[in-house]
């Protein structure tokens, strides 16, 4: 199955695009499993995303914990912590 | 009682708002409301040090976040209206980045409300500021601050 | 660092006041705010039952009062400017009774200035409100409430 | 000495005017004693002034307590608890 990724602020700069469909290996379980994947596919992810406690998941748009289920997500969000307001 | 439920006003864009059209849009033709808090939060130059903010935001799910803790702060203070507006996109200093406008019968449901929706938009509404160097050097991302995280959890 | 004092705007009045002049007034032209909380005071219609409230103060002291707290709280909260400014006489349902205006360099001081600025307000300066019912009869003084006192003691 | 007494809201409507010079005996030296001195002036002071401990007393247009020295007061102001705000 195909996930949309979509990248943000320092994630989006480093990893050098702002979004992307890929095809995850069905060992990829958990948001932990594919920040771990993602470090594999080369040094731009790897230097993205090489402290993962600072990098925030949303899946469909809702904020998940690392421990979280992406089994069916249409929609993952990657992105350092946010700064509005 | 109100005889409606009070859903909040969200919006995110690019262009600066009024506040005034703001305030009249929760306030106008209404007699129980006692108290009206604003917050606006403004571009800051840091002693000349920086020319603008960039404000980069999810599409979509920074309203619903806005959204989600809008109604949480609506049925904790009682409010009888909430408005967020959000900017996104380039902001130079002494200009707009967030409204927040909390309408309720007493002032310390205002307070709160308002000061509640504000801790946690900055730390759960999908936002980054980047900053430009008045020195026209690469500006870095913003780093979020513990504090907020503080602020944020003062309200369990 | 601010290179002069800050000196709070102090206003009695028995007209209605414009919100965003007042903000424009601390803000213009500055760029070293981050934040800026109004608190709006109305006047509620209470289910109907109130026609107008009457707003009694002592001239003078009223002022003086206000300008005491104000220079507590620009002292406190380090704000960068605090605007208060209340009205005397005859006030309709939905009409306004106060307006408080603090601006800061973050958010949590001008919430709090705001907010001390209020709760002491309340309780120290010399204001007193009658109410007029809608029916015609002869109205009450407002009794002075114990939550306030209570508001009031959070800032020791 | 004169001394200018101001009163406000129901503590003015009970005594039934907003203001009064009077000449007070030299026993009366504190906020009590001014309050004790007026209580026996007529009915309209006694009912005005029946509950000491909720009246409030400015000298010179600053609040002041009970126990204070109203000694070379210009101006004393009584009235009930604000409900301004």
């Amino acid at each position: 199955m195909k996930t949309n990724l979509v990248y943000f602020a320092w994630v989006r700069e480093r990893i050098g695009k702002p979004e992307e469909e890929i095809e995850l290996p069905d060992s990829v379980v958990t948001v932990s499993d594919l920040l771990n994947h993602l470090k594999s596919l080369g040094e731009e992810y790897e230097n993205a995303l090489q402290f993962p406690d600072v990098i925030r998941v949303a899946i469909n748009q809702e904020h998940v914990e690392h421990d979280e289920s992406i089994v069916g997500a249409r929609e993952i969000g990657i992105f350092p912590p946010m700064t509005g307001g | 009682m109100p005889s409606v439920t009070t859903v909040p006003i969200i919006r995110v864009q690019s262009t600066d708002f009024d506040l005034q059209s703001e305030i009249d849009a929760l306030t106008a033709g209404r007699k129980n409301i006692g108290a009206v808090v604003t917050f606006s939060g403004l571009c800051r130059d840091e002693q000349g040090a920086l020319s603008a903010l960039e404000l980069e935001h999810y599409p979509g799910m920074a309203e619903a976040e806005m959204r989600r803790i809008g109604e949480i702060a609506i049925e904790r203070f009682l409010l009888l209206g909430l408005t967020a507006i959000h900017r996104h996109g380039k902001i130079l200093p002494g200009e707009n980045i967030v409204l927040v406008i909390a309408t309720a019968s007493h002032r310390q449901a205002a307070f709160d409300g308002a000061n509640f929706m504000m801790d946690f938009l900055k730390t759960s509404a999908p936002f980054w500021k980047k900053e430009h160097a008045a020195d026209g050097t690469a500006g870095d991302w913003i780093a979020a601050k513990d504090a907020d995280d503080a602020a944020r959890d003062k309200w369990r």
